[in-house]
């Protein structure tokens, strides 16, 4: 990924030099290795500190509904993931197409800093990427590990590599290339066990929940000016979980809001400060509607309708939740 | 602070019976807001409803609650009985506490319970309720009916005996749609243009009637009672002012070439032509393709030989914009194309034929004079073959799924007709079924049998081969289980009808639903056939569904009368139970509109004031005057948005919750 | 059958979402005639099954509710066209999602009732009471704020 | 006097102390370390340097009833709500966290004094433990934590196969009584086990990659200077405005009081608060802080200047590096401090 | 009917992949069938004879073996109900049970001719193994 940061950033600099775009929204080097934060870039000396690394997880299409307002146009970089997000976005026309100016850059599978550290890197200074392992160079000495060992959850079960949509390409051919697993297998052994076992797990995750919301605030598809749950007059307003309750409404209602939107870039599950895998609901209304209504991926085009604002004559009936066998 | 008042009905024994109307009085004191609550005998009598409005002035309350009958039932007679008080109609509250409660329990303990939990459902509803108001909207008494054909021409001239005027816009050159191309019509064999021209005769002449020929609608905005509709009148070529309808420029010009759309090609007309001679308005249009003039700048021959000045080569297609207070879908159908049907040699064989075409051979003014004659040959045919459900039925390829419904009964005319004129003439039917439920159809059908010596076989034809001038027709005979050969002079295909392609993009424009045919879809299948599900848009004729000319006719009148009742008001009432939009909440996504069954939502860039911040956002509005007020919108809103007056979330929360205390 | 704290049969408090031109008319046409269903039933009018957010139905179990039944036009029938179409994708889908978080499904349930089915109206409201008795009273979706405390 | 029991029988200890009093200490739920209630199969995780939430939580939770109304008719009661006055221990507590008791008391129990705090402050024994091995995202040491040995009401070592106790306060030496028969006297050898160990980790603190944050130039006079800083609005167009830097944080002590209404009365509580978002002190004529830059710089202005002005000087972080390892979009106030901190920036 | 009949009849459909009650009984298929003559059940039967779970007949019928597998039925066929895939899964039917097929595949590569269409091998094998 390396190339392609120098790409982007000489890329970058050239739009910026011959006025196509204002400014450059991507990520920008901090502290440590494992920690770069997503920052707009007005000036071509500033793009200096334009990182892209295994841990420019972050993705960068929400952004881009303040950006957008601004005058003039702004270079984004979108991993094949953020495309979808960013075709969400243009759908529901949050974001200005015309002002914005898009490079694919291409991806060699996004890093967990947690899973380092519960591999049992301690103290990490800084990381060195190398094709399939990754070094962590720590206080207490050096760890390598194996990329994909390390990859984030929503990289495990990638996708895919092409970008949906784009002004112009970035991508290298000394890319990590990883062999992605099946997004709905957890979600299968989940519908396979009995509802009080299910039941406990859930309860087992959501009670870890802190509703400091920062699920809903990275969310591409939560991109409401105003949460029904931040809304003292919605009539549901719930600032923090009082009870179990709470929190299961929090997440069962935020999970049907952005059913049929959300393009499973896993952002959610990734931000958790808690880890409550979160990404498994939406994965549950994503499998239902695969499987009610037909194979459909949100984010893939830009327009249309989606599951919930269309219908079929012959939908299933709800009562298929029964017909499916348990309690 | 509400003030509200509770009134228990006894309805007799109906309530009182069963439910302690004393307790449910005494119970509902303790609800909040509750200033007074009484019970009576019948509270929709005059004694019920006069205590009612008492205590709203004693009491100077803001609101009641009615424990009764069915809300579908009493509700309007106690928003009435409020409103007479002063008090807001929409303030007030029906507790079901008959069909859902007293008729439904035996045991007075268990109602009595549920009638106070219905009653304090109620009262924590009104607690949440504003008063809400209607909209009113000016009606334009001005209808617009799209497309000239019978049932255009019927929707109209009833509108405009009525005393409202009507525009019709009609896209080719004269009115009178596809029945002035028929011949005779079943099952009384009325000659069509003896019926349908003085028809047209005297929707021209009709003062509250203005007919746009060759033309067409462009855009349109607006809603019920207020349309604004851009129509493009294209250039005839003709001034219409000036014309005379001499015919001396379509005798005189050069260019022969063009295929007769009237007479289904299968003669030629000038490059200047008017479709036919009873055709209104009377004045021909120049067929920009054909003319040697527009191809070449030279000729000019109409223009020389016409005394009245009228040809006018420079005309250009114009806008006229008008305001109409409702809208006519009658927008008709054509065949389906033949061409792809191999096993009939349709495309390849000049001698097999569509019905429609086949009129055009009978009729006295069409390519034959009358006579029934080959295309290829123009020679008399002694065996014609007529075959039925040709692309109807059908559920693969290019054929259509339903059943065109004419196509029995005027197969039966045709055959009929011919056995008629040329006796020694054979007439086979291949049929599937012959379906004529219709007054006199079967009756028709069995003279063409029974009378007229027609041949009717059961089966379907599976090709046709030109051999030695004749065509080899291969068919079952499902009844002898044979495979037979008609050694046939003529092949007539009783082609599927479809609607007539223009609908697609009038029903996106108007958003007028279609189904997967094409055919617009009515507000409701059985109660509501002529009105499409946008306010203020009617559907006439064939472009609802297949029908036949009685139908269509019948149907047009119906559309007339609904076009009438909207026209007759000076303003719409809306229901004041619609969406709105809370504009500081909306983020713009558009789900709303997705989900709207009537385009009463459209996004709108607005200035929105959002706790001190000042910033232009793409925001949804609500027409109040389209919007039906089913909530779909509501629930897709995930920021809550869009709420329903009238059922607001906090209103149906603050149920659920009185329910479930 | 499943015996409350205090000691009587256990009834259960059902909540129906009935839509006013079918559903809501088939409730009345029970009424009308006189067939009886657990007094424990209250329907919340509405007008259209399409109505119905998924927060009535999760505020519903939260404040004490054991069972919630929507009712609604049969599908293609709809007043307003197309809105129980739309309530049948959602409540499809928060079903599934509601057995999925492990909450017992049958105490969510959908039926289309038209207005001449009272007496299906009837029997479902019925049927529907008898399974949430069995399955008790509902323990995974409930405020201990709303249930336990007493205020 | 430092006493010292075989780590073996930790568990004996937090039975002995759990028996007469609640004991939360950092327990492991589905992978993620939070301070918890002890219980004898609960999944103790004394080797995980820090826990996702803090161990404020036990002291100002982050929902709390306070009071409630009930209905009866029309008639409404007042009920107060309060927790029984139980004693309870928080057991490994690290040296940050500990300093975070004293930022929030400076809050909660300066005049008009939060009663609800003040009672469980009173009730808690908070046991330290002192850090081994730091981690890169620690900077208590600008702060001058010492985690190598900690302050609170006693502090435990963890060396080798033993755990050494420190009781360091009235409350401390109580609680080691309770459980005295349990521990033997530290020998002299074992006071060089400590001395080496608290070298080690000093030692490793002072090569923290953060340990350089210049805190020098924030002080009251800055207060305008580093206000009208234009690095603000750079900063903060990463922030999505989530609550996780707040709710990570052992010293935000921002909250809000809601009404929930229970269909019987009134229910009245407390909650967390945070001034990242966009409700935050909402009120009718709008928000004071109409965008997330302005809220952004409250948070940290609030930690770096307003609370040292107000509280002799005292910083309103400890430098746990909750944040830094939480944001979900990596900025955090580490990275505040590098851009602000240090040489002025002119305006 | 007999059990037999009735497991035929469903492997039939189900190999098939025809639905039988899609058919509107219009004729057209042997209407079309240039073999007509030489049937004597006629392929719009095959369908209704499948439809009613009168096989046993129809595997035994001489006409079963005159389908020229032209597919005119299937193309024509204004449902799409496929006359050909029916009379071709009876006569699966038929030859399964039989075994010992007259032309075994290892036959085949020495048959090959580079010039042959797969389609004709295809059919012949089929034709010839019955």
């Amino acid at each position: 990924m390396r190339r392609i940061r120098d790409m982007i950033r000489g890329r970058a600099g050239e739009l910026l030099r011959d006025g196509t775009v204002n400014r450059v929204l991507g990520w920008t080097n901090g502290e440590f290795y494992y920690d770069p934060n997503p920052a707009i870039f007005e000036t071509e000396k500033s793009l200096d500190s334009l990182v892209y690394n295994g841990f420019s997880a972050a993705m960068l299409s929400k952004y881009l509904i303040e950006a957008t307002k601004k005058e003039g146009r702004v270079l984004v970089f979108l991993k094949p993931c953020d495309t979808y997000s960013f075709n969400h976005l243009l759908k529901e026309h949050k974001v200005n197409r015309e002002k914005t100016y898009v490079i694919g850059i291409g991806c060699g599978g996004m890093l967990d800093i947690e899973k380092l550290r519960t591999l049992g890197a301690k103290g990490i200074e800084s990381i060195d990427e190398e094709g399939e392992n990754v070094v962590a160079h720590t206080l207490y000495g050096d760890k390598t590990f194996a990329r994909r060992d390390a990859l984030l959850e929503k990289c495990l079960s990638c996708k895919g590599k092409e970008h949906k949509v784009y002004d112009e390409l970035a991508v290298a051919d000394d890319l990590w290339e990883w062999e992605t697993v099946n997004r709905f297998t957890k979600v299968g052994e989940l519908e396979g066990m009995g509802p009080g076992e299910r039941f406990s797990f859930w309860r087992g995750e959501l009670s870890r929940c802190i509703r400091c919301n920062a699920c809903r605030n990275a969310c591409p598809v939560c991109s409401c000016l105003k949460c029904v749950f931040d809304n003292p007059r919605s009539g549901v307003q719930a600032k923090a979980n009082a009870d179990s309750f709470e929190e299961n409404m929090f997440h069962i209602i935020r999970a049907f809001h952005v059913a049929g939107r959300c393009s499973d870039c896993g952002e959610c599950s990734r931000v958790c400060p808690q880890n409550i895998p979160l990404h498994l609901l939406n994965r549950k209304f994503i499998k239902d509607i695969n499987a009610f209504y037909g194979e459909y991926q949100a984010g893939a085009v830009a327009e249309g309708k989606s599951p919930l604002t269309e219908y079929a004559t012959g939908d299933v009936e709800p009562s298929i939740v029964y017909e499916r066998g348990g309690a | 602070m509400q003030k509200i008042g509770v009134f228990i009905c006894w309805c007799g024994s109906n309530i009182a019976a069963t439910v302690d109307v004393e307790a449910v009085t005494e119970a509902v004191k303790a609800e909040p807001n509750v200033v007074f609550s009484t019970n009576y005998q019948y509270m929709c009598s005059e004694g019920g409803q006069s205590a009612i409005r008492n205590a709203i002035a004693e009491y100077g309350l803001t609101g009641i609650v009615v424990c009764a009958c069915s809300p579908r039932m009493h509700e309007a007679t106690f928003r009435k009985t409020a409103a007479v008080a002063g008090l807001n109609p929409y303030m007030v509250e029906i507790a079901n506490i008959r069909e859902q409660c007293s008729w439904i329990h035996k045991e007075k303990d268990e109602a009595t319970e549920k009638a106070v939990i219905l009653a304090r459902a109620a009262v924590a509803k009104l607690n949440r309720n504003v008063p809400l108001f209607a909209g009113e909207s000016p009606v334009v008494k001005r209808a617009l009916v799209i497309g000239g054909g019978i049932a255009g021409i019927q929707t109209a001239l009833d509108v405009a005996d009525a005393g409202y005027e009507v525009d019709i816009v009609e896209k080719t050159p004269t009115i009178g749609g596809k029945m002035a191309m028929l011949d005779k019509t079943f099952p009384t064999l009325d000659c069509a243009a003896c019926i349908l021209t003085p028809k047209m005769v005297d929707a021209s002449a009709h003062e509250k009637i203005n007919l746009y020929t060759y033309s067409e609608v462009e855009s349109v905005s607006g809603f019920v009672g207020n349309f604004t509709v851009n129509i493009r009148k294209r250039a005839r070529g003709v001034n219409s002012d000036l014309c005379t309808g001499c015919g001396v420029c379509i005798e005189k010009c050069p260019s022969k070439g063009a295929k007769s759309e009237f007479n289904q090609g299968l003669c030629n007309r000038g490059a200047i032509y008017i479709p036919f001679a009873q055709a209104i308005p009377n004045v021909p249009v120049i067929d920009h393709d054909a003319c040697i003039k527009f191809k070449t700048g030279k000729c000019g021959i109409c223009e020389r030989v016409c005394t009245a000045k009228a040809i006018d080569y420079a005309q250009e297609d114009e806008i006229i914009t008008k305001q109409y207070g409702a809208i006519v879908l009658a927008t008709g159908f054509k065949p389906i194309p033949m061409e792809m049907y191999d096993e009939f040699q349709y495309a390849q064989c000049p001698d097999v034929i569509t019905s429609l075409e086949f009129e055009r051979i009978c009729n006295a003014a069409g390519p034959t004079k009358g006579k029934v004659l080959r295309p290829s040959d123009h020679e008399p045919p002694k065996t014609v073959v007529f075959v039925q459900c040709v692309g109807s039925r059908a559920t693969v390829d290019c054929g259509k799924t339903y059943c065109s419904k004419i196509c029995c009964m005027y197969t039966a005319k045709h055959a009929m007709l011919l056995r008629e004129k040329y006796p020694d003439t054979e007439a086979y039917v291949f049929y599937i079924d012959v379906r004529t439920p219709g007054k006199s159809f079967d009756e028709f059908y069995r003279r063409a049998v029974e009378e007229y010596g027609v041949h009717y076989i059961k089966g379907m034809v599976g090709k046709v081969a030109e051999e030695d001038g004749c065509l080899l027709v291969q068919g079952s005979d499902l009844i002898a289980d044979k495979q037979i050969t008609i050694k046939a002079d003529m092949v007539v295909l009783a082609a599927a009808i479809e609607p007539d392609p223009t609908a697609r993009s009038l029903g996106t424009m108007f958003t007028a639903s279609m189904d997967t045919n094409d055919f617009f879809t009515e507000a409701h299948p059985k109660l509501r056939p002529v009105e499409s599900p946008t306010a203020g848009i009617f559907l006439s004729g064939l472009c609802q569904g297949p029908k036949d000319i009685p139908d269509t006719v019948a149907q047009a009148g119906a559309a007339a009368s609904k076009v009438i009742g909207l026209l007759s008001k000076d303003k719409l009432m809306g229901n004041p139970c619609i969406a709105g939009c809370n504009e500081p909440l909306c983020n713009g996504c558009s789900s709303c509109e997705l989900v709207c069954a009537y385009g009463a939502i459209t996004y709108e860039d607005k200035l929105v004031i959002d706790h001190g911040v000042r910033e232009t956002r793409r925001v949804a509005c609500v027409n109040e005057a389209v919007c039906q007020g089913c909530g779909a919108c509501t629930v897709t809103c995930p920021s809550g948005a869009m709420d329903l007056k009238g059922f607001t979330n906090l209103q149906i929360m603050a149920e659920v919750d009185a329910i479930c205390r | 059958m499943p015996i409350n704290e205090e000691g009587g049969a256990f009834k259960p408090l059902i909540v129906a979402f009935c839509c006013n031109w079918c559903s809501y008319a088939g409730a009345d046409l029970a009424g009308s005639s006189r067939l009886n269903y657990p007094a424990n039933i209250k329907v919340i009018r509405v007008p259209c099954s399409c109505r119905v957010n998924p927060l009535f139905i999760l505020r519903a179990f939260q404040r004490g509710a054991d069972g919630v039944i929507m009712c609604g036009c049969h599908p293609g029938d709809c007043h307003y066209t197309s809105g129980n179409y739309f309530a049948r994708r959602r409540t499809a889908l928060l079903f599934s999602m509601l057995d999925y978080l492990g909450i017992e499904k049958g105490r969510t349930r959908v039926e289309w009732v038209s207005a001449a089915e009272g007496a299906k109206f009837a029997n479902t409201m019925n049927q529907f009471a008898e399974t949430i008795s069995a399955l008790g009273e509902c323990r995974r979706l409930e405020d201990i704020r709303c249930v336990e405390s007493e205020i | 006097m430092m006493l010292k029991l075989s780590k073996d029988k930790i568990g004996e200890l937090f039975q002995k102390i759990a028996s007469d009093r609640t004991l939360y200490l950092p327990v492991d739920n589905n992978g993620q370390v939070n301070f918890g209630r002890w219980t004898p199969d609960a999944a103790v995780r004394l080797d995980q340097l820090k826990t996702v939430k803090s161990s404020k939580d036990f002291f100002f939770p982050q929902t709390e009833n306070i009071v409630a109304f009930k209905r009866q008719g029309k008639d409404i009661s007042i009920i107060e709500k309060r927790d029984a006055n139980e004693p309870f221990v928080v057991f490994g507590v690290r040296g940050c966290d500990v300093r975070s008791l004293d930022i929030l008391d400076r809050v909660f129990l300066c005049d008009p004094v939060d009663s609800f705090y003040k009672a469980r402050r009173e009730n808690g024994t908070i046991v330290s433990f002192a850090c081994s091995e730091p981690e890169e995202n620690c900077f208590c040491g600008v702060f001058g934590i010492d985690a190598a040995d900690p302050l609170g009401d006693a502090t435990i070592r963890v060396i080798g196969g033993d755990l050494y106790w420190d009781a360091k306060t009235d409350k401390g030496r109580a609680l080691e009584e309770s459980a005295g028969a349990l521990f033997t006297q530290a020998t002299a050898l074992d006071s060089d086990a400590i001395k080496e160990h608290d070298e080690r980790s000093r030692e490793i603190s002072g090569r923290l990659p953060l340990k350089d944050l210049d805190l020098d130039s924030f002080e009251e006079s800055a207060l305008l200077e580093k206000f009208n800083s234009p690095l603000w609005k750079e900063l903060s167009q990463a922030c999505v405005g989530c609550g996780t830097c707040t709710y990570v944080c052992p010293t935000c002590q921002c909250y809000d009081i809601q009404d929930f209404d229970t269909g019987h009365g009134i229910q009245r509580f407390r909650c967390w608060d945070s001034c990242m978002y966009s409700d935050f002190t909402l009120m009718a004529h709008g928000n004071n802080r109409k965008s997330q830059v302005e809220r952004f710089r409250q948070r940290f202005m609030h930690k770096l200047i307003y609370y040292p002005a107000n509280n002799d000087g005292i910083f309103s972080c400890v430098g746990c590096g909750r944040c830094v390892a939480k944001c979900p979009i990596s900025m955090n106030i580490a990275k505040v401090i590098r851009a602000l901190g240090g040489v002025s920036v002119s305006v | 009917m007999h059990a037999d009949e009735q497991r035929q009849t469903e492997t039939i459909i189900r190999t098939s992949g025809v639905n039988v009650r899609k058919c509107m009984k219009c004729g057209k298929c042997s209407a079309t069938c240039p073999n007509f003559a030489e049937m004597d059940i006629h392929p719009h039967r095959f369908v209704s004879m499948v439809e009613e779970g009168d096989v046993a007949a129809l595997m035994r019928s001489k006409s079963l073996w005159r389908c020229l597998s032209c597919f005119a039925c299937v193309e024509r066929c204004p449902r799409g109900v496929e006359p050909a895939h029916l009379i071709e899964a009876v006569r699966m039917e038929v030859i399964r049970p039989q075994g010992g097929n007259r032309l075994r595949p290892e036959a085949v590569p020495a048959l090959l001719d580079e010039k042959i269409p797969q389609q004709l091998i295809v059919s012949a094998f089929r034709k010839y193994s019955k």
